[in-house]
């Protein structure tokens, strides 16, 4: 049976924290180590920042900045959800996070292209 | 046939007020490793109707009440027909199992302002004594007790069926209770030093009831087999306001509740006026046995299949102020698509409560060595009517009580083997609709209901009775051939019906004899053809036993061994009642 | 049976957690006006499948005993009208999500119960049936608190809803952390530091997401999501003063 | 599978990376104006004390905050139960030692 109690917003929000998080979590290695080459070989890093010009690449680090947005609000929500005794409009929160989210990563897509 | 055999200390059947108690007590009051076993035919604390209690528990703890004023409350509601020694028991240790409740088991009554217990007026009493949680006091009680036998070491059998009281083989003692354990369809028959029958009896053989749908007086219906007497048997309370949706929904009897009529609501008849005042001055807020006997009057006046019920109707009280002050109802009644606050919403009696039931003692032992009872399983407290608030404190007190005496006494008793032939008969019994060809067990009971609401309903008279009997004596010949397909027994909710069925039978028969038998009115019971109460001084109660085949039924005076008719226990100078 | 007048197309889903025999039988219901989800699988019962098993008792959504998934969601079948829930016609029930099934619609609660009491959930005693009953402010903060709570009924709606109980066997679930959030509430509860540690422990308060369909389904308009906060805080702060 | 403990080093990994998320994520903003190179980077970073005690603390956080997060997952998605600390010690491993590498390299 499929399970309809998933359509809440709040079920929505912990997923999207999910997802963001994981993502984050796969891509901070590779973010690392990128950076790593500055040390090592300056100029693979060089070329390497010569492809985030491409449209790929572009969208990809559009991508994690939008990652970063969403799990940045989605944690904010959830902290001040469980630290501050507020109430029950949590739908309220979440879309304000998500509000939040879309904001700081539009300004950055509006940035990079 | 397979029989799983099992041994145990004390076995508890049932796990409302009464049966939670009882483990509880038991625990404390025998021997260290003393094994204690709960069978209940649900699961634990979620069956039953202490848990479906709403108003809330009369204890005598509120301002310039007293175990006195209580107890001639009592005598009075059951127009003298209590036992007194019993009522004097409930109302004198009610106290003190409302402050076990509230300080050992943890239940969070409700408080005045100041902090102070909170104390709310109930039909009938001339004080302010009914404690309470909201309008949910029974899940607060049943929650908080059950939550401290789960983490005791008591052993479970949920989803077990008490099918048969197994006597040795002289008679005079009970030997243990052959079971069905649902889950699996297996027989089980568990031996037990001293056995605690509290299943709480419940009038479920009416066309409109609200009890839980497990309880089917299966109780009382054993006790009978066994050969012990039964009290009271034709009190049978009626709620007024039971709400009515159809036949074809579960909702149909469940109560509406008694706060309505007091803050006002109306009751409305075919013609859309009000009726009550026509039968008593008090109009709606007459107390129970009255109103419903005037929707029953109007009903069978009116005699329109269209619409059978009457009217509650709430409205002119404002409908924001209705809804907030009875948001449960109002809530519960939304959700089956009535709108209480605003509309009207069709009524009828509904069989509520049992006063009668097994005699016991006041330290609840039966005529049978090791057995107990206690609840609404047992007789004698509430005479012929019980006071709202005095069913939970009924079951809750004498479960405690029952869990002390047998603690007490459990060192004495010894495991006795069963009468085999007896034990094979009710396996027999229990088997007997395999053997039929199947057919539809819904069917009788609901002509069962039909023919107990209008023959040994509300407003009874000879002829209608003497039909019922032999009504009842037709469906239980048809019960006996109609079948139950044998496939797989494992939680074979129709054979469990079939099984309800017998029971009801076999107690709606007990009930229609003793209706016969008193022939005038008192509380619940109510003669068209002998209005009068009869005089006080000879006030008698009614004893079925099974004598054979047959049921017998005969009377025993009252004995008024701590007040008689025209006294009171009250001492001089004390007001009549402390409510204005 | 044959139905005249309006029907319902209900799917139920049966047999039991083994999966030896799972299936999904389909059956066709008279429709009424005033009917809930249990009197359509009462119907099916009595009338078209004798063999078909689920559970109830008060009727009227107070013994928690009934609850089923019904298009998809957990709820309190006894008081859920048809029309509430039915999706073009049809209705599809199914048992309770994370808890073994016995027998078609019923499942096995004790797991349920077990966590119950292993999260605490039991008075523990500060008087006796001798003394009197202690005054309390009705509006003292905790006992609001403990009150917005306590009138659960323990049906394992919010605890079938839950993905944490799905996902961690070991999670105490919605049901038993707000029981337990009542007694750190309960002014009378002797033993608040006992609740506080099992709740802190491996299957604790921690482990829930706050993804609310617990509070979002709980037919009794319970809280479990702040009450699960409040016990995240109340830790909390205890691990910051050291205790 | 989240004790008391594992909560709090969450979430106080995660209280602490809300400033450093900020900073960064304007840092971005501003800098991809017009471009990256890694001239550009290491022009702005190298030899800043600030820096590195910036991002090096971001590491730690992200990397304990991550490792945790991960251990969460895999316990619930993936039904792990046994491996959960060695999981997490390793995430958190790997997140602290290319980091590390990273830092250093953007900031000595
Ligand atoms: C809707 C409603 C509202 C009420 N409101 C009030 C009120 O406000 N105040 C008040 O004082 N009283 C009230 N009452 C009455 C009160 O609920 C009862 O008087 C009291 O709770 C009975 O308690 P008990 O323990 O005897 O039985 P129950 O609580 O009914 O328990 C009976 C137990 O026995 C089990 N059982 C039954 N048959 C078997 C079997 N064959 N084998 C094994 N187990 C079996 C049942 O499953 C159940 O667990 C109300 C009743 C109803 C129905
Ligand atoms: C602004 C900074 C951040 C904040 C406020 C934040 C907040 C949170 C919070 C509160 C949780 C707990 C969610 C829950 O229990 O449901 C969480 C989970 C998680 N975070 Fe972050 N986080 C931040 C940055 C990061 C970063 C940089 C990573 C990448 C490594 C990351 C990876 C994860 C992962 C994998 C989880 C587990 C997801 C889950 O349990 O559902 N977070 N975060
Ligand atoms: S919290 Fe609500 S949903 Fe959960 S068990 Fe209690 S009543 Fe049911
Ligand atoms: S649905 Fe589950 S994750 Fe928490 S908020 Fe409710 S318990
Ligand atoms: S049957 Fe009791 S809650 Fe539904």
């Amino acid at each position: 049976m499929r399970l309809a109690q998933r359509s809440q917003p709040l079920w929505l929000a912990h997923v999207l924290h999910r997802l963001s998080g994981l993502g984050l979590a796969l891509f901070l290695p590779l973010h690392f180590y990128v950076l790593g080459m500055a040390m090592s070989q300056p100029e693979r890093l060089d070329g390497f920042l010569h492809w985030s010009e491409a449209p790929m690449v572009k969208l990809a680090e559009f991508g994690l900045v939008f990652l970063l947005a969403v799990h940045l609000f989605g944690g904010l929500r959830l902290l001040v959800l469980e630290f501050l005794p507020w109430p029950a409009p949590h739908k309220t929160l979440a879309a304000g996070a998500v509000a939040g989210a879309a904001l700081v990563s539009g300004l950055f897509l509006l940035n990079a292209v | 046939m397979q029989l799983d055999r099992h041994d145990t200390d004390i076995l508890i059947l049932g796990s409302g007020g009464a049966g939670l108690f009882a483990a509880l007590h038991a625990l404390q009051s025998a021997p260290q490793g003393t094994k204690v076993t709960l069978a209940v035919k649900g699961l634990i604390g979620k069956c039953g109707c202490t848990r479906m209690v709403q108003g809330g528990y009369n204890v005598s703890l509120g301002p310039g009440d007293s175990v006195e004023r209580h107890f001639m409350d009592t005598i009075h509601g059951g127009k003298w027909l209590p036992d007194q020694d019993m009522a004097w028991k409930l109302c004198q240790l009610a106290p003190e199992r409302v402050r076990e409740l509230e300080n050992e088991i943890g239940c969070f009554f409700d408080r005045n302002p100041d902090g102070t217990l909170h104390h709310k007026a109930f039909a009938g009493q001339t004080a302010d004594r009914t404690v309470h949680k909201g309008d949910l006091t029974g899940i607060e009680i049943i929650n908080r007790l059950m939550e401290q036998v789960l983490r005791r070491p008591v052993e479970r059998m949920q989803e077990h069926r008490a099918v048969g009281l197994i006597p040795t083989r002289d008679g005079a003692a009970l030997a243990g209770v052959l079971m069905i354990d649902m889950r699996t369809g297996g027989f089980r028959f568990v031996r037990a030093k001293a056995v605690i029958m509290c299943t709480g009896g419940g009038p479920t053989m009416y066309k409109y009831h609200t009890p839980s749908g497990d309880k089917t007086m299966d109780g009382l219906a054993m006790a009978l087999r066994a050969g012990l007497p039964l009290r009271d048997m034709e009190m049978v309370q009626f709620h007024p306001t039971g709400l009515l949706a159809g036949a074809h929904t579960r909702m149909t009897g469940t109560v509406l509740e008694e706060g309505l009529r007091g803050a006002g609501g109306q009751l409305l008849n075919h013609a859309g006026q009000r009726f009550m005042f026509d039968y008593d001055a008090k109009g709606e807020r007459a107390t129970r046995d009255v109103v419903s006997r005037g929707i029953y009057a109007e009903m069978r006046k009116a005699n329109d299949p269209e619409q059978e019920g009457v009217f509650i109707s709430m409205a002119h009280l404002g409908p924001e102020n209705v809804a907030q002050k009875f948001k449960g109802m109002v809530k519960r009644c939304a959700d089956c698509g009535f709108d209480l606050a605003g509309g009207k919403v069709e009524v009828v009696p509904t069989a509520h409560y049992f006063m009668g039931g097994v005699v016991v003692d006041p330290d609840t032992r039966t005529a049978m060595e090791g057995l107990y009872v206690a609840g609404e399983d047992a007789g004698g407290a509430h005479g012929s009517n019980r006071l709202g608030g005095n069913g939970v404190a009924n079951s809750t007190v004498f479960g405690g009580v029952a869990g002390d005496t047998v603690g007490a006494e459990i060192g004495k008793l010894s495991l006795r083997d069963p009468d085999d032939a007896i034990l094979q008969a009710e396996l027999a019994r229990a088997c007997h609709p395999f053997g039929q060809t199947p057919g539809h067990v819904q069917t009788l009971r609901n002509h069962l209901q039909e023919a107990m609401w209008d023959h040994v309903g509300v407003m009874r008279t000879q002829t209608g009775l003497t039909r019922g009997v032999a009504q009842v004596a037709d469906l239980k010949a048809e019960l006996m051939h109609c079948g139950v397909e044998d496939g797989s027994r494992a939680f074979n909710l129709t054979w469990h019906d079939w099984l309800n069925m017998a029971s009801l039978c076999e107690v709606s028969d007990v009930i229609a004899r003793a209706a016969l038998a008193r022939e005038n009115s008192r509380g619940a019971h109510y003669r068209e053809d002998f209005p009068d109460p009869g005089s006080l001084d000879s006030s008698f109660f009614t004893v079925a036993r099974k004598d054979g085949d047959t049921v017998n039924v005969t009377h025993e005076a009252v004995r008024f061994t701590i007040v008689s008719p025209g006294e009171t226990v009250l001492p001089e100078g004390e007001p009549e009642t402390l409510v204005g | 049976m044959p139905a005249s007048g309006p029907t319902l197309s209900v799917a139920v889903h049966r047999g039991t957690s083994d999966g030896s025999t799972l299936r999904v039988d389909h059956f066709t219901v008279p429709a009424h006006d005033s009917q809930t989800v249990l009197d359509v699988v009462t119907w099916i019962q009595q009338n078209a499948d004798a063999t078909l098993t689920y559970r109830f008792a008060c009727r009227v959504g107070m013994c928690g005993s009934c609850a089923m998934t019904v298009n998809g969601v957990a709820r309190w079948t006894c008081r859920t009208h048809v029309s509430k829930v039915i999706r073009d016609g049809r209705l599809e029930i199914g048992p309770l999500r994370n808890l073994p099934v016995i027998k078609d619609l019923a499942v096995d609660m004790d797991p349920f119960f077990d966590k119950w009491a292993a999260a605490g959930g039991s008075h523990a005693p500060t008087a006796t049936r001798y003394d009197p009953v202690v005054d309390i402010d009705p509006q003292a903060p905790e006992r609001v608190a403990a009150n917005a709570g306590i009138e659960c009924i323990n049906c394992s709606v919010c605890y079938a809803s839950c993905d944490t109980v799905a996902g961690n066997p070991a999670y105490l679930g919605p049901a038993a952390l707000n029981r337990a959030w009542t007694l750190v509430n309960d002014l009378k509860h002797a033993d608040t530091k006992g609740v506080l540690d099992v709740v802190s422990g491996s299957g604790g308060c921690h482990n829930c997401h706050s993804i609310g369909s617990c509070t979002a389904l709980c037919p009794n308009e319970l809280d479990p999501l702040s009450s699960i906060a409040g016990l995240k805080r109340a830790t909390t702060r205890r691990a910051f003063r050291g205790r | 599978m989240l004790t008391l403990r594992l909560y709090l080093a969450q979430r106080i990994s995660a209280m602490l990376m809300v400033p450093f998320v900020i900073v960064h994520l304007i840092a971005m903003i501003y800098a991809i104006q017009g471009g990256l190179s890694a001239a550009e980077i290491l022009g702005r970073t190298q030899g800043s004390a600030f820096w590195f005690a910036f991002y090096g603390l971001f590491v730690v956080a992200a990397a304990v905050h991550g490792a945790i997060g991960l251990r969460v997952i895999a316990a619930e998605w993936l039904r792990l139960a046994r491996g959960l600390d060695l999981l997490m010690w390793a995430a958190g491993a790997l997140f602290l030692g290319l980091g590390a590498r990273a830092v250093l390299a953007v900031t000595l």
